[in-house]
């Protein structure tokens, strides 16, 4: 999840994810990067909406909790 | 390469260009691709891929032979009946937009299903005949519904992995179930000194979605339960500390102005309740008000 | 229904809920305590778990009440 | 509860809420009557409209009733 | 509810919830701190186990009542 | 959770919650008080609207008594 | 949530999660990092299993609570 996690801090920090960015927030926190799987994560992420696949998360988070019998 | 003919050499030399002057290079294999459906795949790909077959010896030669570090790593990818792709596109786009391009097949005798292969509940437009047996014999549900053979539940006949028999699949064919997948099939591709196999390059964007949404229930969780002030947790904990809050007031019956009517209410429907009971015993136990 | 309150507060109060003691709640309630309705109560009572009956719908009112602005 | 109660036997016999009837209930009723929270309770009834509270109830009470089986 | 979250806060510390604790934490919040309701909250928190009452959902009950046919 | 019911406490109280009110009222409670974590309460209540966030809990804790079966 | 998310990718990655260490990420991710939000991001993750915290739910408001009966 290292991946997916530098990508959360730089979407939530503002900046662009791009390969560049995760990679240096990779290495800072003292992961290697694997640029093939770098590479993949900017790839996916060309067609996955971070800001509505969180915002689907916190509905979905509070609806079980509503909905608890 | 002494012992080689001219037109050989000029081919390796070709694909040795091609090589040097795209970014990306692809190694695909283009098995079982009827030859009109190859034409059109390669139509869709002019301006953005350029699809080069030869014989494995050539390919193998001019991928030893090419200046780009690691790029020989190719060879090892070689399968079926391979070919050269290259482009400008990266490595990701290029295997999205292939697999977008294959095309439904028909089953053939001995191929791996490489789904799960369903026989879906329904009429099949057949009249009452032989095949109603032979649809019996493959594990077919059907049976003759108003004059026509229907077929009773969904049915998977094959399931993913497993290899589809000479009858399943002719039977598969006359029922327009076109199970198998054909097109141009990216087994590896070349970027910048770096190999990517198929395996990398199938970006699953529901895994993605689900990790993020995981990361972000994580990073919410985490939050929350040690107390990070931030704008996600701080307004759920001061919702929970209200919750807290109206559970100590009410369960300790201390009185206060979130509280009164609550108790108050909590009073009345349990007076509510014993008299529902008390009346079920004797009606006159309770007063006219309460008697239903 | 002031007689089941008369009741409930003795019952919570940890007093025997019988005809005398139910009178006495509601005479220093000002309530002008029937005869025949408290026997008929403290019969009606006997067969009734007065704990449970409480605990069963009690705050089934409350809940929706929070609700309410 | 049982100062919730002695308030709504009160009301309910249309007897005034206030410290001393309060009081004089929990008395009979052999409950000791806690100075503070007699007062407290008076005090927190003050901005409350029991009526009001109860009828919240009935309307809830009735909703789920309907709804069971 | 500032006396709740002044024993709440108490309790959360460590520290003992009684009469002069919280008053002077409420005081400390600026807040008037009655004497009677101060008093009314440590008779009623007497009896309580704080953590739990916290955790069980006032509503929680409710369930089972509505379940009730 | 001191810090929230510090602030809490606070805003039920009627007064304004601040570094240095929050401080206050966690030192009368006998907790220590992080300077850090403070300054951070108070940025994140900064962009959040509190009498908001606790009304979202009436409701959460309202709607599974409604919604039980 | 940068802090979090830094907090996180240095765990994930085996990394100590200290001040130094989250400033760096931060930084690599183009955040200003706030000393005192580091601060209290550090001090409130020192009793805290990250990993158990992140995989325990927390749910916005008291409700859940209400699952259990």
């Amino acid at each position: 999840m290292e991946y997916i996690y530098a990508a959360m801090l730089l979407h939530t920090a503002g900046q662009e994810v791009n390969e560049e960015s995760v990679k240096k927030v990779l290495e800072a926190a003292g992961s290697e990067a694997d640029d093939a799987r770098v590479k993949a994560l900017i790839a996916a992420l060309e067609d996955v909406d971070i800001e509505e696949a969180m915002e689907k998360t916190a509905v979905a988070a509070a609806a079980p909790a509503a909905a608890a019998p | 390469m002494p012992h080689v003919a001219e037109w050989k050499k000029e081919e390796v030399k070709e694909l040795k260009d091609l090589i040097n002057s795209y970014p990306v290079v692809g190694m695909a294999d283009l098995s079982d691709i009827p030859a009109p459906q190859l034409q059109k795949m390669r139509q869709s790909l002019r301006g953005s891929a350029t699809l080069k077959m030869s014989r494995k010896t050539l390919m193998d030669l001019a991928l030893n032979d090419s200046p780009k570090n690691n790029v020989k790593v190719l060879v090892d990818h070689m399968d079926g009946q391979p070919a050269l792709i290259f482009t400008d596109m990266n490595p990701f786009k290029l295997y999205k937009i292939l697999e977008k391009s294959k095309t439904p097949a028909p089953a053939k005798a001995g191929s791996i299903a490489p789904t799960d292969i369903e026989v879906p509940k329904g009429d099949t437009g057949f009249m009452p005949g032989p095949i109603l047996g032979e649809m019996q014999k493959v594990g077919i549900p059907a049976k003759i519904e108003k004059g026509k053979i229907v077929v009773t539940e969904d049915k998977i006949i094959v399931a993913e992995g497993e290899e589809i028999s000479r009858d399943v699949a002719g039977m598969l064919t006359r029922l327009d179930i076109y199970p198998m997948e054909v097109g141009i099939d990216l087994k590896a591709a070349y970027e910048d000194e770096t190999i990517y196999t198929s395996e990398v390059l199938t970006i699953d964007e529901e895994k993605t979605l689900s990790d993020i949404q995981k990361a972000y229930t994580q990073a919410f969780n985490l939050s929350v339960n040690a107390v990070v002030f931030n704008s996600e947790s701080t307004p759920a904990l001061i919702s929970k500390a209200a919750g807290e809050a109206l559970n100590l007031a009410f369960n300790a019956e201390v009185l206060t102005s979130k509280t009164t009517d609550l108790l108050l209410a909590k009073a009345y429907s349990q007076m509510l309740a014993v008299a529902s009971e008390a009346s079920a015993q004797n009606a006159e136990a309770v007063d006219d008000e309460l008697r239903e």
